[in-house]
């Protein structure tokens, strides 16, 4: 199995990719998006070193939907900012204890954190224990490093590790 | 009505390429300079996918897919220069 | 097509567009680049977004076929946006840029020295 | 939209010369960037400016834009690409053989 | 053909000569007499035809036709005079060499050149094509520069040789020209046919011209004035030489060529003046310089000078009788000359110097040799009862003659009279200085009468000498054939005598010599006299002034021209562009503006070009600090996407694109290395000159391009369009253009990216640069090498890309893409893969030369080419066909598609080669991790090695390379 | 069909990519490859010269695509008399770079025959935007054999030769962009067919473009005030790569030859004779500028350079005379000045090797080894080169002169090309004399008998390659009469450009 298809999920999102790129579903772009997908990873997969496991796709799922609604809200939220008076901002570097383990897990994170309300990361700290995280006008901080434990990290934590 | 938007869309969107550039001249700093040259790409998608509505064509997808592409791996680029000077060490 | 669509579509255009201006308008008018740093990152990216999405349902009803390819930009910009922005911001601490708030102390930068370059497992 | 164009390939050539005429490698090779910019318009542009008719037949499309001067840009952009990328590292085998890069090997500092 | 093969014999003889060496010294010098002989002996019949009058031409045939170069020759009285002077005296000077030349000299390279010589000699006057005389003309030059040069390690041979050729030579050049003139007037460039065209040649618009152009020739070869200097300097050369070259046969040549063209080019009062006029100034000064000399061999150069002086006065003057005594004195001097040029070359060889400061006495030691000297000296200076009397007297003659047909007709008389004294006087230095007179001071060796070897060849010369002095009328019927052939005319009635009464000429002769003793006595005043301006008016020193400042003014032309200023190159080819470009548009008149209906400008576009210029604009600017400048740079290069998008070109729009990312990855490869600021240039000056250029340029373009926009065209373009879809069987144009309409242009520009991909390679080679430890700024880099989050997202970019360039590939034929765009999509996603993950980690799984790729991609699409001819049709021809599979729906398989992936494999091997050797230029400190695996080889050059190792790594897992399977 | 207008192309093309993908390091191999793949490029030279000699002209539509819509090659009797004087050329410098120097760096031998590929395409195309193409190949092959084996100078002349060339380039595509946008088309034959009916409104446009495009080619032909790049990288570069350099100005003169006889030529309506007045100046003016440096020169290297210069100029001087005659004069003199050039330059090469430090510098010194022979080879090939008789040079010059008997210029032609003569025995006679006579046997720091240089003899790959090119001057003088009315056919073909047009075009009915 592991020699002739190395990476089902990628195949398949690839094939998914491909459809989505032509524009079509018909027969022979999907075989042709299928052989890609097999094909592909092959060449693609020597660069991944540790092989990303998805434990709960319906946490996944879930996480996806939060994470889209709070960045709509997010952008609105920075957009009034902007429009605000830039004299009123309170922006501040806030230090984020993290303990995830998994590199693609951290990436994740920092990641989302860029892209909810008024914050994004800036720093990785070297021993993968904490995100320096900037934000562009907060004023409790505590509260803001609750939410992105319990909101994000939690999630991420049950979908790539145990 | 579309036309409207359209045209709206024109305009605000050519007013972000002016801000843009804007910050891209004034910097001052180098990722200043960086981050405006960014926008200025994302900012040129979203000018693609108006155009492409405005003459109803979407020979533009891949360019406007492009324009994502390059615009991001030219940021990090960039800011691996800045970082590390060598960006292939 | 019929009316509802039209304004559906005209919001989104319109929206997105705004969205845009507001995010390049914030990385002009903002006062240190960490805070300019938000405004695209954020905005224009939902802006271009929504755009896309517009386009999506436009061509998808101009007739031929559903055109969803849109879509893989939308998901490109918002999962790179903050790759970069994380990058920037990192390349400007590391250039001391300076900003508004006082840069975070010396606790990280010393974390960082004694930090030995990433290694990839293989 | 002519003139703008027109002005737009002089401002471009103006500043790709002006540059070419700098004393120092790196100055040069931006110049060069730039003029290639200024002749790939050029030579584009001689096709006569088309708005939204890309020239790819299909049914819909009455008339298309002369494909022809895009097939020459084609290959002058890759021409052009291949020329600044083999002067960018000329430039650093000259910094190496001179010890530094001015154009004629003059150290100025 | 005789002519031809006795001219033909010499040089032939020279070659023998160089390969008879080996057999022994002196062989060579037998081969050289046996070719003179023979030559003789084949000269010997027609000798005889000419004799009874007759003029033998002999064609050999066309060489060049349409030129009217034919190789063909003529003997007639002047051309067997001088051919029998060349021949005879050649074959003494050859003996007399034999035991002149030192067992130090090689004799086989003397010989050589001297048959050279003789041949060329022979050519000259025996050829009827003046085209081909001019030929044999230049080879004496060129062999009478080797046999000057003879002694090549003494200066003074080879800088009189030089001289000698920068002379002739010149001379012979603007012959040339002459010749040219003289052809086109006469219609040929046959003797035949010139000598018979004298009034049309005479009457020519472009005449004096003509002549002037022969006469440099003549004269810079007979060493007249100004032109005499050289001949004194030839004297370097070994004395066999001088006497053959410069006395009897060389500087002949030019008088030989007087008389020979006399009948074309005579009879004007352009050719009187300016030929006698040089001919009696050489005379004079000739004579005069001659006397000051204290070098034996120098003082015979002048005596030459003024004696050739003399002939060619008498040409000049021209009447028939004239001729008769040029003629006449030709053949005399040769005699005595020659013969005294040796006798000179015996006392130096005897004694071991020629100077007669130290020379006196001698004739005790060598009463033989001081016996011919005196009869030879007498002959020169025109002593009755010697061959020099007669010829001189009818000189004379002719100068009172000339001298009435202009006032005061003393004038001239006096002049030659004149000259005529100092002959006499060196004529009697040479002989009494060097032979009477006290013991001789101080010599070198100890002076004895040379071996007969020597000797006899002298004698015979100076036998006849007296013989013809004392019985001028033998000589009468070989002078009338002669002169006659110079006239081409039966020459008029004379009769060869010692005695014709108490003429002017007779007086003229008896103030000469009563003159030459009085200032020979009183020379040492002269001397004194002369030694004042000794050095200062000297031609020599003259010609090596002019020379010294043409090298100087030319060195100084050239080190100012080719400085080595890369924006001098550049400025002139844009000025030039400008001035060219300019004229041609304002030459050809027409409106700037045509009559094409304009688009009107939307905001947008008005935005985005604004932020264009602004951009480029600034980066010029701001080019100083060089990453701002880069940043910059990128955005015009978004600009010109957009434009490309703009006016429906998505495929270029793409290629810009992309070809944008990856050039600004290379400049800021090259960033890395070079300095991060330019230094200010000071020079305010140039800068605003440069300013101005830039501004013209940019004018200029602007105009070009509104005035083409402006305009209605017709174009080929409808064709295409027309035949994409049926012919090329793709709906994209652009594309099908690109592999097929011009596929060919394609191949020439994967071709080029090729090329480019090897020469940096090439170039990076062996280069090592030092890494910078920290930024401009002086802060030491950022120590996290690879942030995490972009190696892991890099990742995930990767199969994306690759899918995205197999969608671009595939859709090329049909819509915007194409395999460029596809090639470069992936190498950017794999450079993103270096970028993130660094070059080590990398390479472990990429291969980083990617040669093979390019080699595949270029076999690929030349392949695809030639496939075409296996079904008889021409390289590149391509084919398509709608395949059907069951339920998979139809496929378009097109051949373009495969030179479409050629291309596509090259632009990947090519970026990739590129981009990872230059990031690998400092990878020396990254060698030990390699060395580990390659089991501890010491690699070397240490980037090789690090190549050969990826190579390793990746022959091992091939199958990981998508182009291997 | 025939593929004979193509096959010079592929061969080096096939060659170049057939080097590039040998895994083989042994560099005899790879010698033996490109060796019988420049030896058979000469026999399908050959094959073409003797194919169009009669007058026929091949056209060649590639992708099967008639012209104008397709790139077409075209060889008639002037491309078939490039194509195999490089042919020859190469050869010998080919041989004579494997006395080493495709030792010194990487890819020696793909550069050179790749090098072929685009002179041999420059030569045969007969579309203008082509031709720039094949202009970008030739000289990206060109850089980077200048730059073979690398050193300081060699570098610095090179980054001007790439940099100049580059804008030159550039130059080239706005001059080809302008004519497309007025004449609507690319291919030669087919805008000699539109140049005649420009309106009065473009011929401005149109002039200007055909002024540019000529910058270009006198840029790559080196004329005054064009030519400063070359002598520097002449004179510079690896002693192979110099020789096979000595017809890369000829291709800019080509071009000149080809384009304003052709598009600009007598039947050009307002376009006639363009270059009356400009061509004759720059190339008179570009032999006196030629003629100092050669007298100013302090290196041999640097002063055969200025012999291409000179060369340059003295065939311009010959196209520009617009005769039959004085065309046909610039033709025979251009493979000679091209083989004596590249002689000259190889046989530098060995001096250089032969004297130490000294190297060519313009300086008397030690006596070397192998004096006389390289003496004597020297002599002729001075000879040859200043165009005294009664070699090639003379008769080059000869026919010059005399087809520029009737031309108003006459005596300003005449005395320049005198003068010029003159100039080059002076400077010619100075370095023989300098280098081979007054050399002095002893050194005179350690007064001991010394030669310089390598003791081993000359090896045949060093002789052959000269001694070659010599004797190709030697036979250009005995057979000077077939080619002489060879060159004489090209001139009048070239002139009646109708037929040239219809056999190019006259495919466009069928
Ligand atoms: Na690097
Ligand atoms: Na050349």
């Amino acid at each position: 199995m592991q020699r002739f298809l190395p990476h089902p999920l990628l195949t398949v999102i690839l094939g998914v990719i491909w459809l989505l790129l032509n524009n079509s579903i018909d027969p022979g772009q999907i075989a042709l998006g299928l052989l890609l997908g097999w094909a592909i990873p092959f060449f693609a997969l020597q660069f991944w070193p540790d092989k990303l496991k998805v434990h709960k796709p319906l946490t996944l799922l879930k996480f996806s939907g939060i994470l889209l609604y709070d960045i709509i809200e997010a952008n609105f939220i920075v957009a009034m900012r902007i429009l605000g008076k830039p004299e009123k901002l309170r922006p501040a570097f806030i230090v984020v204890p993290i303990d995830l383990d998994s590199d693609f897990a951290m990436s994740i994170l920092a990641n989302t954190t860029c892209l909810t309300p008024g914050s994004l990361s800036a720093l990785l700290a070297p021993d993968r224990k904490s995100i320096l995280v900037h934000t562009i006008d907060v004023d409790d901080i505590d509260a803001f490093i609750h939410t992105i434990k319990t909101r994000y990290e939690l999630p991420l934590k049950e979908i790539f590790e145990e | 009505m579309i036309e409207i938007a359209i045209h709206i869309a024109f305009v605000l969107v050519s007013a972000a390429l002016a801000l843009n550039a804007w910050r891209l001249l004034k910097g001052p700093s180098a990722p200043d300079r960086i981050l405006a040259l960014d926008t200025l790409y994302i900012n040129t998608i979203a000018l693609l996918v108006v155009f492409g509505i405005h003459i109803k064509s979407m020979v533009y997808f891949e360019a406007a897919l492009l324009i994502a592409l390059m615009g991001f791996i030219g940021t990090i680029a960039m800011c691996k220069y800045l970082l590390r000077g060598d960006i292939i060490e | 097509m019929n009316i509802v669509l039209e304004i559906l579509l005209s919001l989104l255009i319109v929206t997105g567009a705004l969205l845009t201006f507001i995010g390049s308008l914030g990385l002009a008018r903002l006062r240190d680049f960490y805070t300019r740093l938000h405004g695209p990152t954020k905005g224009t990216t939902l802006g271009v977004g929504s755009l896309l999405i517009a386009s999506s349902i436009f061509f998808s009803v101009q007739g031929d076929g559903v055109s969803l390819h849109e879509v893989l930009i939308t998901l490109f910009l918002f999962i790179t946006a903050p790759i970069s922005a994380h990058l920037l911001a990192k390349s400007a601490l590391h250039l001391k840029v300076e900003s508004l708030v006082p840069l975070p102390d010396e606790a990280i930068a010393r974390k960082n020295s004694q930090h030995k370059p990433y290694q990839t497992l293989d | 939209m002519e003139a703008l164009i027109s002005i737009l390939i002089g401002i471009l050539t103006a500043g790709g010369v002006y540059l070419c005429l700098r004393s120092h490698t790196f100055p040069v090779v931006l110049g060069l960037t730039l003029l290639s910019y200024a002749v790939n318009l050029f030579l584009f542009m001689m096709g006569r400016l088309v708005i939204g008719k890309p020239p790819i037949i299909s049914e819909q499309a009455g008339s298309y834009a002369d494909p022809l001067p895009q097939a020459l840009v084609l290959t002058a952009i890759v021409i052009s690409f291949a020329m600044t990328a083999y002067i960018i590292v000329l430039a650093l085998k000259a910094r190496t053989e001179m010890g530094n890069d001015h154009v004629d090997g003059k150290e100025v500092r | 053909m005789g002519l031809a093969y006795l001219t033909l014999v010499p040089f032939f003889g020279a070659i023998l000569t160089k390969l008879s060496t080996r057999l022994g010294r002196y062989s060579s010098a037998w081969v050289a007499i046996l070719s003179a002989t023979l030559s003789l002996f084949l000269l010997w019949p027609l000798a005889i035809q000419v004799w009874q009058g007759e003029t033998i031409i002999q064609r050999i045939g066309p060489w060049l036709p349409e030129l009217g170069i034919d190789l063909a020759f003529r003997l007639d009285g002047l051309s067997l005079l001088f051919s029998l002077m060349i021949l005879l005296v050649g074959l003494i000077v050859v003996i007399y060499a034999r035991y002149y030349l030192s067992p130090r000299d090689s004799m086989g390279r003397f010989y050589a050149y001297l048959l050279l010589f003789m041949g060329s000699m022979l050519g000259v006057v025996l050829s009827e094509n003046i085209i081909q005389l001019l030929m044999f003309w230049e080879l004496t030059s060129l062999s009478s520069f080797l046999l000057i040069s003879y002694w090549q390690q003494r200066e003074e041979a080879s800088r009189g040789a030089r001289m000698a050729l920068t002379i002739t030579g010149g001379g012979g050049l603007a012959m040339l020209g002459g010749f040219l003139l003289l052809g086109n007037m006469a219609g040929s460039y046959d003797l035949s046919d010139i000598l018979l065209a004298g009034d049309a040649i005479r009457s020519h618009e472009h005449y004096s011209s003509m002549l002037l152009l022969i006469l440099l020739g003549v004269f810079t070869k007979s060493a007249q004035f100004p032109f005499h200097f050289w001949l004194p300097n030839a004297m370097a050369a070994p004395t066999p030489v001088s006497a053959y070259l410069h006395s009897a046969t060389m500087v002949k040549a030019g008088i030989f060529l007087l008389a020979r063209l006399f009948p074309a080019l005579a009879g004007t009062p352009e050719w009187t003046w300016i030929v006698s006029g040089i001919g009696i100034v050489t005379f004079l000064t000739g004579s005069y310089i001659a006397l000051f000399k204290h070098d034996m061999k120098a003082l015979l150069a002048y005596s030459t000078i003024s004696h050739l002086g003399l002939i060619v006065a008498l040409f000049g003057i021209g009447t028939p009788l004239a001729v008769v005594a040029g003629v006449f004195h030709i053949i005399n001097h040769a005699t005595f000359k020659a013969s005294l040029f040796m006798l000179a070359g015996i006392v130096d060889h005897e004694t071991g110097t020629r100077d007669m400061r130290q020379l006196r006495g001698l004739r005790r030691y060598m009463p033989y040799t001081a016996a011919l000297m005196v009869i030879a000296a007498a002959a020169m200076a025109g002593i009755p009862g010697l061959n020099g009397f007669v010829s001189k007297e009818m000189f004379l003659e002719q100068v009172v003659v000339y001298g009435d047909t202009f006032a005061p007709s003393w004038l001239l008389p006096a002049i030659v009279t004149a000259g005529a004294v100092f002959s006499a006087a060196y004529s009697i230095r040479i002989a009494h200085n060097v032979f009477f007179g006290g013991e001789p001071a101080d010599l070198p060796k100890a002076p004895h009468d040379p071996s007969s070897g020597m000797q006899i060849p002298v004698a015979i010369l100076v036998a006849a000498c007296v013989v013809v002095g004392l019985f001028p009328a033998i000589a009468q019927p070989l002078v009338t054939l002669v002169a006659g052939s110079a006239l081409q005319s039966a020459p008029p009635a004379f009769h060869l005598a010692i005695w014709h009464g108490l003429t002017p000429a007779l007086w003229m002769s008896a103030v000469a010599l009563a003159g030459g003793i009085l200032v020979y006595r009183q020379r040492e005043a002269f001397f004194s006299l002369q030694s004042l301006v000794d050095g200062r008016i000297d031609a020599k020193i003259i010609y090596n002034g002019v020379m010294r400042r043409l090298f100087a003014w030319s060195s100084a032309i050239t080190m100012n021209a080719d400085n080595l200023s890369q924006k001098r190159m550049l400025w002139i080819l844009f000025v030039t562009a400008i001035v060219l470009g300019g004229y041609g548009f304002l030459s050809g008149g027409g409106p700037l503006a045509g009559n094409r209906a304009m688009l009107p400008v939307d905001p947008m576009s008005a935005m985005v070009a604004i932020i264009m210029m602004a951009a480029a604009l600034a980066t010029v600017i701001m080019h100083q600090q060089r990453f701002t400048a880069l940043i910059l740079v990128s955005a015009v290069g978004l600009g010109v996407a957009l434009t490309f998008v703009k006016f429906s070109a998505p495929d270029l729009a793409l290629t810009q694109l992309a070809v944008e990312f990856i050039t600004a990855v290379l400049l800021l490869l090259a960033l890395f290395f070079l300095p991060q600021a330019t230094p200010d240039e000071q020079d305010r000056l140039r800068q605003a000159r440069d300013i101005v250029i830039a501004v013209f340029s940019g004018l200029g373009i602007a105009a070009l391009s509104y005035a083409v926009l402006t305009r209605e065209y017709e174009t080929i373009a409808d064709y295409f369009i027309a035949n994409s879809v049926s012919g090329g069987g793709g709906a994209n144009v652009v594309n099908v253009l690109l592999v097929d309409f011009r596929g060919f242009d394609t191949m020439g520009e994967i071709t080029v990216l090729a090329l480019a991909g090897l020469g940096i390679y090439a170039m990076l080679d062996q280069l090592k640069l030092l890494s910078p430890k920290q930024d401009a700024e002086g802060r030491p880099w950022n120590p996290d090498t690879h942030p995490l989050i972009l190696a892991t997202f890099s990742r995930i970019l990767l199969p994306l890309a690759m899918l995205v360039a197999v969608f671009i590939l595939l859709r090329g034929h049909n819509l915007p893409g194409g395999g460029f765009i596809a090639g470069l999509i992936t190498s950017a996603a794999l450079i993103v893969q270096y970028l993130a993950n660094g070059v080590e980690w990398t390479r472990s799984k990429l291969p980083a030369n990617t040669h093979p790729l390019i080699g595949y991609g270029l076999l690929t699409a030349a392949s695809t080419g030639v496939a075409s001819w296996y079904f008889g049709y021409p390289f590149l021809t391509s084919t398509f066909e709608h395949v059907h599979l069951p339920l998979l729906g139809e496929f378009e398989l097109a051949s373009a598609m495969a030179f479409d992936i050629g291309v596509f494999l090259v632009v990947v091997g090519t970026s990739l080669l590129i981009l990872i050797n230059l990031g690998m230029i400092h990878q020396v400190s990254y060698l030990p991790r390699i060395g580990k695996n390659t089991g501890g080889k010491e690699p070397k050059p240490a980037r090789a090695a690090a190549i050969d190792k990826a190579e390793k790594t990746t022959t091992k897992k091939q199958e990981d390379m998508p182009w291997k399977r | 069909m025939s593929h004979l207008a193509i096959v010079p192309l592929l061969l080096p093309l096939f060659t170049g990519i057939f080097l590039l993908l040998l895994r083989e390091q042994r560099i005899y191999v790879k010698r033996a490859i490109s060796g019988i793949s420049s030896i058979a490029l000469i026999a399908v030279a050959a094959k073409l010269l003797c194919t169009v000699s009669d007058g026929s002209i091949l056209v060649y539509s590639l992708s099967n695509w008639p012209a104008p819509f397709g790139i077409v090659l075209m060889a008639d009797r002037l491309a078939a008399l490039l194509v195999l004087t490089t042919s020859l050329l190469s050869l010998f410098a080919l041989v004579y770079g494997m006395r080493g120097t495709d030792r010194q760096g990487r890819q020696f031998h793909i550069l050179f025959q790749l090098q072929l590929f685009g002179l041999n395409g420059a030569f045969l195309t007969a579309d203008l935007f082509n031709l720039f193409v094949f202009f970008e190949v030739l000289l990206l092959a060109s850089y980077s054999l200048l730059l073979h084996g690398g050193g300081r100078k060699r570098i610095r002349s090179g980054l001007h030769f790439v940099v100049i060339n580059v804008v030159g380039s550039s130059l080239f595509l706005f001059a080809v962009g302008v004519l497309y946008g007025i004449l609507g088309t690319l291919n030669m034959a087919d805008m000699a067919v539109k140049v005649v009916h420009v309106s009065a409104d473009n011929v401005g446009l149109v002039k200007a473009a055909a002024l540019l495009l000529f910058v270009v080619f006198a840029l790559k032909a080196a004329l005054l005030p064009l030519y400063l790049w070359l002598p520097s990288a002449y004179s510079q570069t690896s002693a192979p790569a110099a020789a096979l350099f000595a017809i890369m100005t000829k291709v800019g003169a080509y071009s000149i030859l080809r384009v304003y006889t052709l598009v600009f030529g007598n039947e050009a309506g307002p376009f006639a004779n363009l270059l009356d007045g400009w061509l004759l100046g720059m190339a008179l003016a570009t032999i006196v500028i030629g003629s100092f440096g050669l007298l100013g020169s302090k290196r041999l290297r640097q002063q055969v350079a200025y012999l291409v210069v000179i060369s340059a100029g003295t065939l311009l001087t010959g196209f520009s005379l617009e005769s039959p005659a004085g065309i046909a004069a610039g033709l025979y003199y251009l493979p000679h000045t091209t083989f004596a050039a590249a002689a000259l330059f190889l046989l530098a090469d060995l001096i250089v090797q032969r004297r130490d430090q000294m190297e060519d510098r313009l300086e008397a010194g030690l006596v070397i080894t192998r004096q006389k022979f390289l003496g004597a080879t020297f002599f002729i090939l001075a000879i040859i080169a200043s165009g005294l008789p009664p070699l090639s040079g003379f008769i080059g010059k000869f026919m010059l002169l005399r087809a520029a008997l009737e031309h108003p210029a006459l005596p300003y032609i005449m005395a320049i090309i005198l003068a010029n003569g003159l100039l080059t025995v002076i400077a010619m006679a100075r370095t023989g004399t300098l280098f081979f006579f007054e050399a002095h046997a002893v050194d005179t720091s350690t007064n001991t008998y010394i030669k310089q240089g390598e003791p081993e003899p000359l090896r045949v790959r060093e002789l052959l390659p000269i001694l070659s090119l010599l004797s190709l001057c030697v036979l250009m003088t005995f057979w000077a009469g077939p080619i002489n009315s060879y060159c004489l056919d090209t001139a009048s073909q070239l002139l009646d450009t109708p037929s040239y047009i219809h056999a190019v075009l006259g495919k466009v009915e069928q």
